[in-house]
């Protein structure tokens, strides 16, 4: 290889960890990506253009063509498509790697003199293809199922089983193959097609909210054929791009488990017991979304208004000093930070008062309901602390709820809105709330003190 | 068992550097907020689209008369660019909501 | 509308019913109002400043003649009711369960009459809800008594001349003025203990940094969260359970009520005794007849060495605030009520129906 | 050496120089002492208490007969005067500089005085700092008795009934009672500011959480930490920098003093008639002539809705702490100029030197 | 090589990785020590004895006895030395990795036929010997400094660019020897003297406090020589192994120099302006040591007593609610924590009370002086705040000072004193306190908000 | 520069096993607290003791009658295993302090 292409390789696999690392803190992940863009880029015209193949023009040609297509298509999907559909594209996406890497391998199989090539380079093709199949196939269904488009979901009870015998079938006979330099497509394509079911069967079972965390494994697994397929070729960047994506995806796969609360076995193998859904979701009222304290921080973070609306659970859980460092701290990243109190929130009349100027909130701080209800318009987040029945629209939109006719804070005006309490428990007047199963709404449970001290270390951090 | 150790003793370096390779991913999304795990499993989608160099020389080892390999590379090459391209992008977009204020 | 202020004779008392800032309101909304001479005085409010806010000033008489609505804080007295006509709608706290002769001069005059007390304890009422509103007040101000009447000061202090151990306050009944002493007596640095029959209390009480003495309440039970009549028994165990406290305490508040009944007697003579020497106790309770077996209304006595004062007026004692927050309860409760400037007389309506005590010279509730 | 400690014969005054268990310690170290009977009484000490100490009680003139040292907190008086003999060691507050009678009754005769109150502000001598432990009590007694005498409530309060502002409090002298005041008026939830002539108490108000007003003070300057009297000029700048707070203020407490000579006034009545109606003074000063020009000694002066309470007394409101604190200087005193239970008469000791007033009947200081 | 002896090293560097991994969190350090370490001596022992040379045996016994001599030397200056030698064994035993390094360099010399040999070896093995050189002589250098037996410190002006030039005569006369294909032993030990001398030079100005740094900077060049090493040898584990070092210690150096607030570039030639020592440092008491946050957390983190001295700065920095939050910590991390309150502390009689009472602290974690004094002796960290004449020791020593005669918290009796404040000013006496010379005490300077909330946020990572 | 040229091409592989331990090391490091910095330093200093490999080897390559190569090897191996064995037993002493309590 040319010692050129050997430098732009080089550099490429470097942007790539750059890249990657910046991807990790929201200030830097912008331009990481882009420069992993560029390193790719740098790496995928060094491919074309430096070598000292004889090229006839029509490949360049076709390779041209491909590459627009293929450029035009992305960029016009990747810019159409809505917000919301962001994972399923992913999805979508990876599979489409997941096949090219099979693709080549079918290839470099038709190429290869399987039985006079070295076992390690045919167990490499095999490789390729049968991880790009699954690949392929998984993210196609995992993209049918985000998309709403794919909805059956197995439940036979020994699935799992059937699965994994499944899978042992298709490596024993890749085995087989490479063992016996055994150059027959037809069990190549049994191989692929393999390959393919299992990526779909692989899938099939897995409930929808953990589609995520199986996007990232296959992605993970994309990396790794990428690497394999750079073995092949004894190109380093591929290698080690691959080996960087696989490594980071299988770390990114557990972490977003942790993240979930749940294990990663149990993500793909308990696809059968955890149907049930959270706990404590109200049937008539649709389902909660939960979140964590560092999505809160980077929210609240890069948001220009916050409004923190304190209940009794602040009291309760005297956290008082804990959310006047919040504050402090939203304020001194330049955030506008004002408290929220409604007349009647706690236990006794000015119950927030006496918890927060303890804490010695500034009294400017701490604006009334009616003067702070027009302001949630403008509010990029609300934070509700421990507080429940002063932020329920029941109190404006059930004349049957024993709070009707009750002022609330409007706070279904902001752009999100995040509560924190322990669980689904109801408050002082008995009563479920709306307000969190709204769509703009998600849930950071635990106790206030805990909650507030992990948003406030997480703010810290960034 | 033997393949592999034969593996490891012809292929030395790679070895080292896979197994390099592999800390340096794992050092570098260690401890990440959540919030940027999609972003980043979109980013490392994005650069899973390496692959495409695969695609490439397939192409351009290709018999220009062996339409089945050029067919072949070519659609690899563009499903390989639109993981690439389609990656990057949808990766920057989800990054929008990380602009600075100020 | 035309709606009266009346100014209050009872003895000490220096509230007044509407404050100037009320009054103003209520006459942008369309209201007249006519207030008795000098009835802000003791509250800091002008008779200029009702002038500028739009009401007539006059004479009671005056007040009565002309306006249809009468509002006052304390129950109507025999004078008041001399005037009283049967077109009259009168508005205060009646309390009209321990006032059986007041209703009854009140529907023989064929007149209609409003209690404020008598409001039920629900969220949207809150805001009329004058029982919390003085309550509140009367927790602050009893601890600011208590301190005022120590002599101790309420704090730690490591000084030079020596520690000064911190006081002890035992606070019986954490209902909204049990709730507000704690605060109080906390932030100014007390040990705080408190002690209620209703064991929700217990989180509340510890929300505000006192430590809650739990009796064991088995067999008692709350109704609308109000506590009910305490058994003989309980009343035994609570004594073993606080007794330890309250022969401790430096300052005791007792805020324990039971809607529409005599308070609960709980703390004995006896009990008294024991306490530390010159620990006070202030029996917010007194007005229902005490908690504590000693107290007097409106008395400080002394029992071996223990100062107790009895009184329920100490919302009096900060009479601007206790004004205003009356007069915006007060505003409330009437834009409730009315529409277009007249009556809605909707008695399905559960607060007008609790609220409403006599129609037109009939006795509604008892 | 035997010790004699007199019942407080001032007015209101509820102190005691000794208590029961300063009086144990003394007696442990091996003093002998001797009580007027009922000394203690009005600090809750009982006789009983003195005795079980091991104590003697006895009438005036036997304590006087008993013993060589007689210890009280005020000056003493004519009818003590009378009884002490040239052998006496007297101790007790005697503000020789505004006594100078007193001073010299006590050196004709010709008997011996310590002065208390000219305790070297040095940090050894802290211990022994009359001044400061009982400044620190009424600094927080007068937040308590403002609290007391007004018609608002301290903190903000945003409730169902509207929203109560909190109380502005100002605070004139930043010293030892000034800042035991920002802190109590602080911790009630008071929205506080303060002023003193010396700037380096802004950063000390700030520390508990004031407002401080500054006032441009160049030209004056502060002696051994205590203010110097203030020029004219000053005085107009303090003016115009505070009377915006002034007028705004709910209640003002002021403690300024300069050493030696009569209190500041800060406050004419002029700026008192622009004050807010119903806004409460105290004058800590008021026994220094008062920082308030309305003020007078223990009494309440109403001048135009504005109350002006004139004490000094503030102490004895909490006289079970303040005789504690007085009587732990006291013990550090006596055990600082004793050795072997017998004085050292070291009087190149700086403590010695500065409250030795009178000697063997020659006054020492002027 | 051996296949097995490849795996071995595989092995050897992967321990590297985890040993160097763990040596970074307090907790798990010990083990990553002996994980290395065992890594090693697997790496040693293959080295040994797997390989297909015949190799007589009186160089297996040489093998032996040097390894036992070695062995015996190191481990015993290792346990017998003092805890407060440490660096300085540091650098000794780095300077004997060098001048092995060096060591190798001149054999291999002496065995290659220098003009048929490629450039790149002759490179390396010249790079061996005179990085080998360098850091052989600076560690011995840096270790005479630190051990006092080395003085003199060399005040020519221009002295950084004599020795920039002669380093750079040395590298010029080895690239010439290698572009030359010259085989000169003369040369060659002109290069090893350049490399002797120029390691002298470079430690000899810098200055005792800055010696650690220089250490680090010296191990991490150790570190290279070591993969030089191993890239003439072909040699993975010391390949790898040396660069970990050699980019970790980069790394390390760094941090280092962050941690005492210089750059890299002041430390190595900024020499000669920063003689006069940090700021501040009374002449007749001695010098002042300062430590960071993360010093302190992982002290207290680590003790069973701590007692908090709590002085005016507290109430400046209005810092009692963080403090708190810091006791609660330690208190969850099973420290037994207690406040010590001075009478005086503050500015007003019970300021402490008032202040700590605001963030609720309890009032039985308050200890009066007389009651507290008797503990500090059992104490293992004392964490003042703020204070300053209320643990002025010339209290009792000093009767002249005009606090003498005053009672004061004897924080000299614990085992470790850390005292925050901004700066070395004085407090209300104005007066110096010996205090903070003391060789127990380490100054933790900066806000007492600020260096408190860091404390904590340190503590909460461990 | 040529050379380095010459020798990246020659030496490819080694050179992302060069660039990928630099980011290891770099990653590994990156964020630690002072308080480890000198027992870092220290475990650090004994891996840098793997120069004894080396010194291993050049014994064992060794004719054992060449005397000046045995004796500098002899020396090499002495001084390399001293740092090892010297480094990592004073890290060890060094991390002492942090033994867990209860
Ligand atoms: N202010 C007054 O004067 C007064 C007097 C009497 C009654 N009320 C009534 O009290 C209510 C006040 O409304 P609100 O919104 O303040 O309180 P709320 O409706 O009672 O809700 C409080 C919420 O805080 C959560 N919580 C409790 N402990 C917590 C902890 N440690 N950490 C985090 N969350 C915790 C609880 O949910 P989890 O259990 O799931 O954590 C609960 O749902 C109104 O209904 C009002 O009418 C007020
Ligand atoms: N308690 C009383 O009643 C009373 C009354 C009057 C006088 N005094 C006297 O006051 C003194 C009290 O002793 P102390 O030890 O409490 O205080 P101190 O001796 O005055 O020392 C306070 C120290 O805190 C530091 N500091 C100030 N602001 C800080 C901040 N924001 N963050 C961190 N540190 C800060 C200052 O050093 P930096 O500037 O370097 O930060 C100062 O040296 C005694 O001398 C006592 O006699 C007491
Ligand atoms: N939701 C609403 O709209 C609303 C409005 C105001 C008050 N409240 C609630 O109503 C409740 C009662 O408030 P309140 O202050 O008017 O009550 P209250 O004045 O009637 O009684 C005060 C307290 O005394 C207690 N008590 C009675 N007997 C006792 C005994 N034997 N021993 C000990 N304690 C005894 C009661 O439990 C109560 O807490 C409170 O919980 C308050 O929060 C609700
Ligand atoms: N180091 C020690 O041993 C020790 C002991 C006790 C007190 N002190 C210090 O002594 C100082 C004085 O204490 P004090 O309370 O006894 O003082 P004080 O009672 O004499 O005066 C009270 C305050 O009034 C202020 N003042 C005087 N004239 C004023 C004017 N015209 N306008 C505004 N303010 C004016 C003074 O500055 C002082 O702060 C304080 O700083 C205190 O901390 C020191």
């Amino acid at each position: 290889m040319s010692v050129t292409l050997s430098i732009i390789y080089l550099i490429a696999t470097v942007t790539f960890v750059f890249g990657l690392k910046r991807l990790g803190h929201p200030d830097t992940a912008k331009s990481g990506n882009l420069i992993a863009a560029a390193g790719m880029g740098i790496a995928i015209i060094g491919t074309i253009f430096i070598h000292d193949l004889e090229v006839p023009t029509i490949i360049y040609v076709l390779i041209g063509i491909a590459i627009l297509v293929g450029t035009i298509i992305g960029w016009l999907i990747a810019i159409k498509v809505e917000m919301t559909k962001m994972p399923e594209l992913v999805s979508l996406f990876n599979g489409f790697g997941g096949a090219s890497a099979a693709l080549i391998g079918i290839v470099e199989f038709g190429n290869a003199d399987i039985s006079a090539t070295s076992a390690s380079v045919v167990a490499t093709i095999l490789a390729a293809i049968i991880i790009g199949a699954i690949t392929f196939s998984g993210s196609l269904m995992a993209f049918g199922k985000l998309n709403g488009s794919v909805k059956s979901v197995i439940k036979i009870p020994q699935y799992n089983i059937v699965n994994n015998l499944f899978i042992v079938g298709v490596v024993v006979l890749a085995v087989y193959m490479v063992a016996g330099g055994i150059d027959s497509s037809l069990l190549l394509y049994a191989l692929l097609a393999g390959g393919l079911v299992y990526g779909i069967l692989f899938v099939m079972p897995i409930g929808g909210a953990d589609m995520p965390v199986v996007i990232s494994l296959l992605n993970s697994l994309t990396g790794i054929a990428a690497a394999i397929t750079g073995v092949l070729y004894d190109n380093m960047v591929m290698l080690v791009g691959g080996i960087l994506v696989g490594s980071a995806g299988i770390i990114l796969t557990v972490a977003m488990c942790v993240a979930m609360n749940r294990t990663l076995a149990s993500v793909i193998f308990g696809s059968f017991t955890a149907t049930a859904g959270p706990e404590g979701v109200n049937k008539t009222m649709g389902s909660i979304k939960s979140t964590t304290a560092s999505d809160t921080a980077i929210m609240m973070n890069y948001a220009t208004n916050v409004i923190i609306v304190p209940g009794y659970g602040l009291a309760v859980a005297q956290a008082q000093h804990v959310i006047h460092e919040l504050e402090e701290l939203l304020t001194k990243k330049g955030v506008n930070v004002k408290y929220a109190i409604h007349p009647v929130a706690g236990r006794m009349p000015g119950h927030m008062n006496v918890l927060l100027a303890e804490s010695n909130v500034e009294y400017d701080m701490l604006v009334e309901m009616e003067d702070i209800n027009p302001q949630f318009n403008n509010t990029d987040v609300v934070l509700v602390v421990g507080a429940n029945d002063v932020v329920n629209p029941a109190a404006h939109n059930d004349p049957s709820s024993p709070i009707y006719g009750m002022p609330i804070l409007d706070v279904e005006n902001s752009k999100h809105i995040v509560v924190n309490k322990r669980s689904m428990n109801v408050g002082y007047a008995g009563i479920d709330n709306e307000l969190f199963y709204n769509a703009k709404t998600a849930m950071l449970f635990g106790d206030a003190k805990k909650v507030l001290t992990d948003l406030v270390s997480e703010l810290k951090n960034m | 068992m033997e393949n592999l150790i034969e593996f490891i003793s012809s292929n030395l370096q790679i070895v080292y550097i896979i197994i390099l390779a592999t800390f340096v991913g794992v050092e570098l999304i260690k401890s990440i907020p959540a919030v940027l795990h999609t972003p980043l499993m979109s980013g490392a989608n994005a650069l899973s689209g390496v692959v495409i160099v695969g695609a490439i020389l397939v192409m351009l080892h290709s018999d220009p008369t062996d339409y089945l390999a050029l067919s072949l590379g070519f659609v690899a090459v563009v499903l390989g660019i639109l993981n690439v391209v389609g990656g990057f992008a949808v990766t920057n977009r989800m990054l929008e909501m990380f602009k600075k204020k100020k | 509308m035309k709606i009266g202020v009346l100014k209050e004779s009872q003895n000490g008392e220096k509230r007044v019913a509407l404050s100037p800032f009320i009054t103003k309101k209520l006459v942008e909304k369309g209201f007249e109002i006519f207030v008795e001479k000098s009835a802000g005085e003791n509250s800091l409010y002008r008779d200029s400043d009702y002038k500028e806010a739009g009401a007539s000033l006059s004479t009671k008489e005056d007040v009565f003649k002309s306006a249809q609505v009468l509002i006052k804080i304390n129950p109507f007295d025999d004078e008041d009711l001399k005037l009283v006509q049967s077109h009259h709608i009168l508005m205060s706290q009646l309390y009209h369960k321990s006032n059986p002769e007041l209703i009854k001069a009140i529907s023989e005059k064929g007149a209609t009459a409003f209690s404020l007390d008598a409001m039920p304890r629900i969220s949207r009422a809150q805001d009329m809800d004058v029982l919390s509103s003085q309550n509140n007040l009367a927790g602050y101000k009893a601890v600011i008594l208590g301190a005022y009447e120590m002599t101790k000061i309420f704090p730690l202090m490591m000084t030079a001349a020596g520690t000064i151990t911190p006081s002890r306050v035992l606070i019986y009944g954490v209902g909204v003025a049990g709730l507000q002493a704690i605060a109080t007596a906390k932030r100014l640095g007390a040990v705080v203990e408190a002690t209620d029959i209703r064991s929700e209390t217990k989180e509340q009480a510890e929300s505000l940094g006192a430590k809650f003495i739990s009796v064991d309440n088995t067999g008692e039970a709350s109704e609308g969260g109000y506590a009910k009549e305490a058994s003989e028994d309980y009343q035994k165990r609570q004594k073993e359970a606080v007794n330890e406290s309250l022969f401790k305490a430096d300052l005791v508040i007792t805020t324990a009520n039971v809607p529409g009944r005599k308070a609960p007697v709980l703390i004995t003579e006896e009990q008294v005794k024991q306490m530390k020497n010159g620990a006070v106790i202030i029996d917010l309770a007194a007005a229902q007849g005490g908690n504590c077996e000693v107290s007097k209304l409106n008395e400080k006595v002394i029992v071996s060495g223990v100062k107790v004062i009895g009184t329920s007026v100490a919302p009096e004692s900060v009479s601007t605030n206790a004004s205003e927050l009356y007069a915006k309860n007060i505003y409330n409760f009437i834009v409730h009520l009315t529409e277009n400037l007249k009556f809605k007389w909707d008695l399905e309506e559960e607060i007008t129906n609790e609220t409403l005590i006599v129609q037109d010279g009939v006795q509604r509730k008892k």
